[in-house]
């Protein structure tokens, strides 16, 4: 069952995520660890399910295909954003501020 | 008063219409769209083809409306109230008036996509189910369905940089924002072992709410406050709203923002209706923040547009303190303050776009210099925008906060309210120097023509012209607002018999 | 006269006729031409006036108590609904505004001119939102009207202002918005108190009025929203630095209006609705003795800050701090002369600076200059000018005779019984008004005559003397036969002050100013 | 008060309205047609003319009445509020018959001269329409009922001396003449007011008749608050009737043209002081520190003002001292409780100075054709341009002989009786209060300066060789006869005077006194004053004429000592005389005193500190800069980097699980 260690890894794996969202630069990257962000939470409504039946596991299909389109669309936007500073670094892309 | 089941197949689509046929729509112009999508009259098609499909939605939300539809048993996935047909209908009027300012300025952007009009039917249908789902997973799914589609048209000007690094921004941010809004749909759904909002709040009843529910609650109100640009969630939205082309940043800050609030309005007031004690305070932090940070920066906007940025979250900042009061009347007056916003935001950006060139980030108070002389209808129209956002008497603006402030005061204690009556006034410092600089400066030489298509015009005209009218005679409009809001199950077991 | 009033119907409709003429006529004039746009606007002013003068012998102010009172449902969801009526206070405000309007516009005939539709058109519907706020009978409508009347108000400073008008209107409105939004809240939370003890939600004055006893534990508060909104608009002393902007950059018509009319809702305000709402505190000793120290500075330092004025509006705005300071003695010392005194003193400002910023228009217009070093000696080249002038400045002086000294006399009569230093020294006001007045009016129309241009400044054209000649008449006329106008207002004062008494045991804010009255 | 219907006393409206009338056509007149003189003439004195005689008739008709209260004449409700009821009403007691007599009378004469002295001034209208009116403002004064309409007078006849002072307000000098006049009136204003109230307040009416009827019993006598009142009203009295410490403006009004001295600076206007006093007689009676305090700076004015007059060279200068100093004896009059000593002196005191003055002014008017004639810019006022002229101006040296004789205090002459009659209270009041001997003793040195420094005049105009200039001197001549018939009427009144109220020990039977006694009846419960008779008074008398003797030969043979330089090259006065010349640097320490300390307050402290910087730069723009600040930091906070704003995301979300935690 391990309920309770099972949510302690996503909120392990949840909080990578997040430092990694923070301390990268590397737009990619960035949502590499969004992404990683994500698949925690599917860990964690997995080992929920054991307790409140199959609705956890359900949400979790609906958690991968909303992932997959984020995935393609954020791609193209950084493919976009690419082409106009050729670079992906997020430090120098900030023409829009003030 | 027909029952409809909503198990069934049919009763499930009668409940869905409005979403259904805009759906539909969407389908029908990515298909026509598909042999024919290179010239100007191609995008002009589609535009039309998908504003037909807008008034069939709206039909379809008519006919549902006065049908007075009740569920069978408990609404399972989907709300079947008036409040998200109240909810409905201000997203189509956005939907609506964004797609006609479109219409000219997709041509005059030489943006000559025309899937532009289909992606806008798609955020709309998210926002629809955003705002009506009565369960986590279907708001979550509106809520992306809505948000990818976002995504793309804010960066759809794939000419200018700034809407590209809006894009990516607004992804970025939106797609971590999201992320915790999944978190605490998980740790409710393993609090309460359902997602479904109402048997949230049944089996939140008793007792006080365990950790991972308060824990998921917390989540979700981060990711609503990201939704709806509250204070500290709020710093992607200046450069987003500045990158974007300008119909588009409309459309955010009207229908984006209403669904966000409507769905957060929902969630708190069903699901944790017992828990108020634990949201209130954090509700009313966040109110308070964005009302004093979004009125005092915006103080310092040189360009209307990033100006208009900010004073959205501060008009953010308002909603909250509505949705603090917990009371039914917070409900209703929300919702009439969202149509203010929704409507007063919609013609303010309308104008915008026909003054601006290039995303309009270049229009500041000296480029409309002398446009009450020259242009006496457009200025009179931004005005009257003005004093709405202002609240100032004789606008819809102004019944809507006056509404907020009655709830407020309900609550038996008005220090919330003179917040707001504070930062209003802070406000007046950034809106009427508009005012000024159009009657009272010369015109410059290179003031812009502000040459508006008839679209356009049209829906100036109608939004000022209900800003002023419902200002003058609020009584109908108020009536609906506040019964549909009774529907809520009301959190706050406050005086709020107090409409009749 | 009253017999063929009540066969028309007047009671019933003037009013509402009073409000929606200007509107109407605010129309007609957007529609009509550039050229006969003034025409239009004093055709709806003269008739305004002639309507309003029927209100004299209509409303009956015997028995004190609010006449012609007539309602209609606006938002019944809450409670409000557009409750109209007058009395004798404010009869003499509603005459007074009918009767300025006419003149404003023939004095701005070719004052303006640029975009004189728009001019016009606000002019009349500044006029509709005071009139407003002085016979509304329900707070929303009052905060509504109080609200309105500032956007026309906004407009003629800021379009038609002179240099530094951008500045002042805006600091204008922001003042003036800052106390009415304050009230707002008091409004609301004092509705909705009285909601929770008498279940009945209603913004209208005399269920308020009624009920607003049982709320004073909230009065403190209360008090100080409406309060504060009332003092910028007075102005009494802290808050007055808007007016000599205001006035200095306003149009002739607009200082008019602004000085003669606008500044009087503020202690109307306080008459009609801060006092009787919550007379335990804005009666208790400590409010009192806060507002007669404040009205007294605003006496002395008005005057003497006047003194230096080298700027003549900047002077007579000041001026106008100082006699509103008597107006606001006279309001709290409550006895029937010193409030009839206050009510004399809004009616005769009135006059007096009205004519003052009228004349002083008149020489803008001839010299585009408002520093009184430009002038000197111009007695003998404009001898019409110059007697108007001595005798408006003489009437603002409180010379006994005309009509600025009957108001001062009785605030100072009327509130020597209770406050007797203070009259002592709100009576040295009177000295240094005559010494800033006439020391300003020598500089202007005295001394030698040694700037050429001076020597060529035509006299008053006819117009001209149209629009002076009712002012002046006014002055004398109240000077010597105020009795008729003191009479009409005395039922009103009475019921006014049964209203205004602080009870047996008024709230104490701060504990140190206890001395006992 | 008995509402009588007798006779010709119901024209009393008419006094005032003829006037008013004559005011309204020569204003219009000098608006419209400011040449029309003949109009203007014939208006301005026809109207004072028959103002006169209806005055006189009025006169006689009450002298049949016995009255016991002032007769009432009530024209319409002036202020009606509650319990307050102020009529505009006139009320004609023996008092206000005298005074309607003097200003009517005097009034007429002056405005005779007054054709003949303005000729050929362009404002001639306008000075007759603001004579017209100053009269009509003193006899509102003289016969208001209540205190406040009395008041109106008051401050009118302040307006019409603030017009008349700066009649040529081309000069700078002459228009502050005018507006020092009414401000330090309106400081003695102040105090009037004060009174109304306190006088409101405690016995709940202003009607001078109520008032003597409920005073002795309302209020205490000696008590704080009538003697509250009494002193207010005195300050009433100093601004208007020039006391020290507010006479300053006095010597300046001689800027206004000669017949407006003579008419509001000596005859009528300066004596409203006096005559409130009496009017409130039962007041003052019942305080007897005030009126000690009266007599006091009364017989202080006198002797100051009469050490200024001795060694001023300008004509007018010396006679505005010289009334300043004869209205303090009539204010050691009243003070003492002698009221109609007072009265009496004030109506002698009206004829003599007036001839004085109009003598003067017949006397510059000569000059001024002479320097003209010649165009020569000297001073037509200085004494030193003069001497000699008796040769050319023989009645006038006639006349001002009379006035000088009468003013000195020799019998037969009218001054002499009324000013003793004061002295002789004095010395009697002494008795009970041995301060009035000081008072007396004052009053005597006063009396030996004001022979002397009158004496000065006379020689240094009339008599010795002529300065004025050979080129000139053919052309001083007499004045027309419309100048010196006034002065003849002047000169038989000063003259005769005097047997308005002859004493016993002439055989005279106080006409004046009896004529007074009902108004001053009143004040007899509180304080009795019984004249000295037999040995001490004939001693008394004796002394006043030999000092009245010694003065004139002193001054006579003190100017003719040493030869008078011409003013051109006259040399600068030294020591202690150079204080009087320059009358004790008053006016220098008024102004380094009081003007300027207040204008530069309200300059620097109070417009450019409190207003401009502290409540409108500090609090309005500093809290606007403050909020635009707030602002900038905020939008610096915006840096564009995705990384600062998912920083503060995540501040955000610490801070909010923190709180849902707790």
């Amino acid at each position: 069952m391990l309920l309770g260690p099972a949510l302690a890894l996503s909120a392990i794996l949840f909080s990578i995520g997040v430092a990694g969202v923070l301390l990268r630069r590397n737009a990619i990257v960035l949502f590499m660890c969004i992404e990683l962000m994500l698949n925690a939470v599917n860990l964690s409504f997995v080992a929920l399910a054991q307790v409140h039946g199959l609705g956890g596991q359900i949400m979790v299909f609906f958690v991968m295909t909303v992932a997959a389109a984020e995935a393609a669309v954020g791609l193209a936007i950084i493919l976009a954003i690419f082409r106009h500073t050729q670079s992906v670094d997020l430090q120098n892309i900030n023409v829009l501020q003030g | 008063m027909q029952t409809i089941d909503l198990a069934t197949a049919g009763g499930a689509t009668l409940a869905l219409l409005p979403e259904v046929v805009l759906t539909g729509a969407a389908l029908v112009v990515l298909l026509v769209l598909s042999w024919r999508h290179t010239t100007a009259e191609d995008s002009r098609l589609a535009g039309y083809l998908s504003l037909g499909g807008v008034g069939l939605s709206a039909v379809a939300l008519a006919y549902l409306w006065t049908a007075d539809l009740q569920p069978l048993g408990l609404a399972h996935m989907i709300a079947v109230d008036t409040f998200r047909y109240a909810a409905v209908a201000i997203i189509l009027i956005a939907t609506a008036a964004t797609i006609l300012l479109s219409l000219q300025y997709v041509e005059r952007e030489r943006l000559l996509a025309p899937e532009y009009y289909c992606l806008i039917l798609l955020a709309a249908t998210g926002m629809m189910y955003l705002a009506g789902a009565t369960d986590l997973i279907v708001s979550f799914l509106g809520l992306e369905v809505m948000s990818v589609a976002v995504y793309v048209l804010v960066g759809f000007n794939r000419g200018s940089v700034f809407s590209a690094e809006a894009a990516l921004k607004y992804f970025l941010i939106g797609a971590f924002a999201s992320a915790f809004l999944l978190y605490g749909i998980a740790l409710i759904y393993g609090a309460t072992g359902t997602t479904n909002i109402m048997e949230i709040g049944a089996r939140l009843g008793q007792g006080n709410i365990p950790v991972l529910g308060a824990l998921g609650l917390g989540l979700l109100l981060i990711g609503f406050g990201f939704k709806v640009a509250a204070v500290p969630f709020h710093m992607w939205a200046p450069d987003v709203y500045d990158g974007a082309p300008t119909p588009i940043t409309g459309f955010m800050a009207t229908g984006v923002k209403a669904a966000g609030v409507i769905a957060l309005t929902r969630i708190l007031f069903d699901g944790f209706s017992h828990s108020i004690d634990l949201w209130q305070p954090v509700v009313a932090a966040l109110a308070i923040a964005s009302m004093v940070l979004g009125n005092l920066v915006a103080l310092s906007q040189r360009s209307l547009k990033r100006m208009l940025a900010y004073s959205s979250i501060a008009h953010a900042g308002y909603l909250l303190t509505a949705i603090w009061t917990g009371s039914s009347l917070g409900a209703g007056a929300t919702l009439l303050y969202i149509l203010a916003y929704v409507l007063t935001t919609l013609a303010t950006f309308g104008i915008l776009a026909a003054l601006g060139r290039g995303g309009e980030r270049d229009v500041t108070l000296d480029t409309i210099a002398g446009l009450g002389a020259r242009r006496p209808w457009l200025a009179f129209a931004l005005s009257a925008c003005m004093l709405s956002l202002l609240g100032f008497p004789g606008t819809l603006g102004f019944i809507g906060k006056w509404t907020i402030l009655m709830a407020i005061v309900n609550q038996a204690h008005a220090a919330l309210g003179i917040i707001l009556v504070l930062t209003s006034l802070v406000s007046a410092g950034y809106y009427l120097p508009v005012i000024m600089s159009m009657y009272m400066k010369p015109a410059s030489a290179t003031s812009p023509e502000g040459k508006m298509s008839g679209a356009g015009i049209a829906v100036i005209v109608v939004t000022v012209g209900l800003l002023l009218v419902f200002g003058f005679w609020p009584g109908p409009v108020l009536g609906i607002a506040t019964n549909s809001a009774r529907v809520l199950s009301g959190a706050v077991p406050s005086v709020n018999a107090l409409v009749r | 006269m009253t017999d063929f009033l009540t066969s028309v119907g007047y009671g019933q409709w003037i009013l509402h006729a009073l409000i929606a003429l200007p509107v109407l006529g605010a129309i007609v004039v957007l529609f009509g031409t550039t050229a006969n746009a003034k025409r239009i606007g004093l055709v709806v002013a003269v008739l305004e006036f002639i309507l309003s003068i029927g209100l004299w012998w209509a409303v009956d102010t015997r028995p004190g108590t609010m006449q012609l009172v007539a309602a209609i449902p606006w938002i019944p969801t809450w409670g409000i609904s557009y409750r109209v009526g007058i009395d004798g206070i404010s009869l003499f405000m509603v005459l007074l505004t009918t009767m300025l309007l006419p003149l404003c516009v023939l004095s701005s005939f070719t004052y303006i001119a640029k975009r004189e539709k728009a001019y016009y058109a606000l002019l009349l519907l500044l006029t509709t939102g005071v009139l407003g706020v002085f016979i509304s009978l329900d707070l929303f409508v009052f905060y509504v009207f109080w609200e309105l009347m500032l956007i026309p108000m906004y407009f003629l400073i800021g379009i038609w202002g002179g240099t530094n008008r951008l500045y002042a209107a805006i600091k204008f409105f922001v003042f003036t918005m800052a106390g009415s939004l304050l009230m707002l809240v008091a409004i609301l939370v004092m509705v909705y108190r009285i909601r929770v003890v008498t279940g009945v939600l209603s913004f209208s004055y005399e269920h308020l009025l009624l009920n607003a006893v049982k709320v004073r534990s909230w009065s403190p508060w209360l008090f100080g929203g409406f309060g504060l909104a009332f003092a910028i608009k007075v102005p009494i002393f802290p808050f007055h630095t808007w007016l000599p902007d205001a006035h200095v950059e306003a149009p002739t018509a607009g200082s008019v209006m602004l000085a003669s009319v606008l500044l009087k809702m503020g202690i109307y305000g306080f008459l009609r609705f801060a006092i009787p709402f919550f007379p335990s505190v804005a009666l208790g000793p400590d409010i009192t003795a806060l507002v007669i120290g404040l009205a007294l500075i605003g006496i002395i330092y008005g005057a003497l800050v006047a003194m230096v004025q080298p700027d003549i509006k900047k002077l007579v705005a000041y001026s106008s701090v100082s006699h509103l300071g008597f107006a606001m003695l006279g309001v709290w010392a409550g006895s029937v002369q010193s409030v009839q005194g206050a009510l004399m003193v809004m009616i005769g400002h009135g006059f007096s600076t009205g004519a003052l910023f009228f004349l002083i228009g008149m020489l803008y217009e001839r010299r585009h200059t408002r520093e009184i070093s430009a002038y000197g000696g111009i007695a003998r080249v404009v001898p019409l000018f110059s007697v108007i002038l001595m005798i408006a400045s003489l009437s603002s002086i409180g010379l006994p005779g005309l009509n600025g000294f009957i108001g001062e006399f009785l605030i100072l009569l009327g509130s020597f019984r209770n406050h007797p230093v203070a009259v002592g020294l709100a009576t040295t006001g009177v000295i240094f008004a005559a010494a800033y007045l006439l020391w300003a009016l020598q500089r202007l129309i005295f001394n030698r005559l040694d700037k050429p241009e001076n020597s060529s400044l035509r006299d008053l054209t006819l117009r001209e003397v149209l629009v002076m000649a009712p002012l002046v008449i006014g002055i004398v006329w109240l000077g010597l036969f105020p009795g008729p106008v003191l009479r009409k207002m005395e039922p009103a004062t009475k019921r006014y002050l049964e209203l205004a008494d602080p009870g047996i045991h008024p709230i104490k804010l701060f504990s140190f100013a206890d001395k006992s009255k | 008060m008995p509402q009588h219907s007798y006779g010709a006393i119901p024209w009393i409206g008419l006094t005032v309205l003829l006037p008013l009338l004559g005011f309204l056509v020569n204003g219009t007149l000098a608006l419209v047609r400011p040449q029309a003189k003949r109009v203007v003439s014939l208006v301005g004195t026809g109207v004072l003319l028959a103002s006169f005689i209806v005055a006189v008739l009025v006169v006689l008709q009450l002298r049949q009445e016995t009255l016991i209260g002032p007769y009432t004449v009530t024209f319409w409700h002036w202020i009606v509020v509650d319990t307050l009821q102020i009529d505009f009403a006139f009320a004609l007691d023996h008092l206000s018959a005298v005074m309607l007599l003097v200003v009517t009378g005097v009034g007429f004469l002056i405005h005779v001269f007054s054709v003949g002295y303005m000729r050929e001034d362009p404002g001639y209208a306008r000075f007759f329409a603001y004579l017209n009116l100053f009269i009509v403002f003193m006899l509102l004064l003289v016969l208001g009922s209540t205190v406040p309409l009395m008041f109106v007078g008051w401050e009118g006849v302040g307006l019409c001396s603030y017009l008349l002072i700066g009649f040529w307000y081309e000069e700078k000098a002459n228009a502050d003449a005018g507006k020092k006049a009414f401000i330090v009136n309106r400081i003695g204003d102040f105090g009037v007011l004060l009174a109304m109230f306190i006088l409101w307040t405690s016995i709940h009416t202003l009607n001078f008749a109520v008032i003597a009827e409920r005073a002795p019993t309302m209020l205490e006598a000696g008590g704080p608050v009538v003697t509250m009142v009494t002193l207010f009203l005195f300050l009433g009295c100093v601004g208007k009737s020039a006391q020290i410490p507010l006479y300053v403006w006095l010597p300046d009004a001689m800027a206004g043209p000669t017949p407006v001295s003579a008419l509001i600076h000596a005859a009528t206007m300066v004596t409203a002081g006096v005559y409130l006093v009496a009017r409130t007689n039962v007041l003052f009676a019942m305080a007897p520190l005030s009126s000690t305090l009266v007599a006091g700076i009364g017989a202080l004015t006198a002797l100051f003002a009469a050490t200024i007059g001795l060694r001023q060279y300008d004509i007018k200068k010396v006679l505005a001292y010289s009334t300043v100093s004869q209205l303090g004896y009539m204010f050691i009059g009243v003070g003492t409780g002698a009221y109609v000593a007072g009265v009496f002196h004030l109506v002698t005191h009206a004829f003599f100075k007036a001839l004085l003055f109009l003598g003067s002014g017949s006397v510059i008017h000569a000059m001024h054709q002479a320097y003209h004639a010649t165009h020569a810019h000297e001073d037509a006022q200085d004494m030193r341009n003069m001497g000699g002229l008796h040769r050319y101006m023989p009645w006038t040296f006639a006349l001002m002989t009379i006035a000088t004789l009468a003013i000195a205090g020799v019998p037969p002459f009218s001054g002499f009786f009324s000013k003793d009659e004061i002295l002789a209270a004095a010395f009697a009041r002494g008795a009970e209060h041995p301060v009035f001997y000081l008072f007396w003793g004052m009053g005597l040195v006063g009396a030996l300066l004001t022979a002397y420094y009158m004496a000065r005049l006379l020689t240094m105009t009339f008599l010795g060789d002529n300065r004025t200039g050979t080129a000139e001197q053919e052309h001083l001549h007499e004045a027309p006869w419309v100048m010196t018939a006034p002065l003849v009427v002047l000169g038989a009144l000063s003259l005769a005077g005097g047997i308005l109220n002859l004493p016993a020990f002439v055989g005279g039977h106080h006409a004046l006194e009896t004529w007074l006694d009902p108004v001053f009846e009143p004040a007899k419960k509180f304080s009795q004053l019984v004249m000295p008779h037999g040995s001490t008074e004939l001693l008394l008398i004796g002394g006043a004429v030999v000092i009245a003797v010694i003065g004139l030969v002193a001054g006579i043979r003190g100017t003719l000592v040493r030869p008078i330089v011409v003013a051109k090259n006259a040399p600068a006065e030294m020591g202690f005389a150079r204080v009087l010349f320059n009358k004790y640097y008053i006016d220098e320490l008024y102004q380094f005193l009081i003007v300027s300390p207040i204008v530069g307050l309200s300059r620097l402290v109070l417009w450019k500190g409190v207003d401009q910087s502290v409540v409108d730069g500090f609090f309005v723009n500093g809290s606007a800069a403050l909020m635009r600040g707030l602002g900038w930091l905020g939008s610096r906070l915006q840096t564009g980097q995705v990384g600062v704003y998912v920083i503060l995301f995540l501040v955000g979300v610490v801070w909010i699980l923190g709180s849902v935690l707790r």
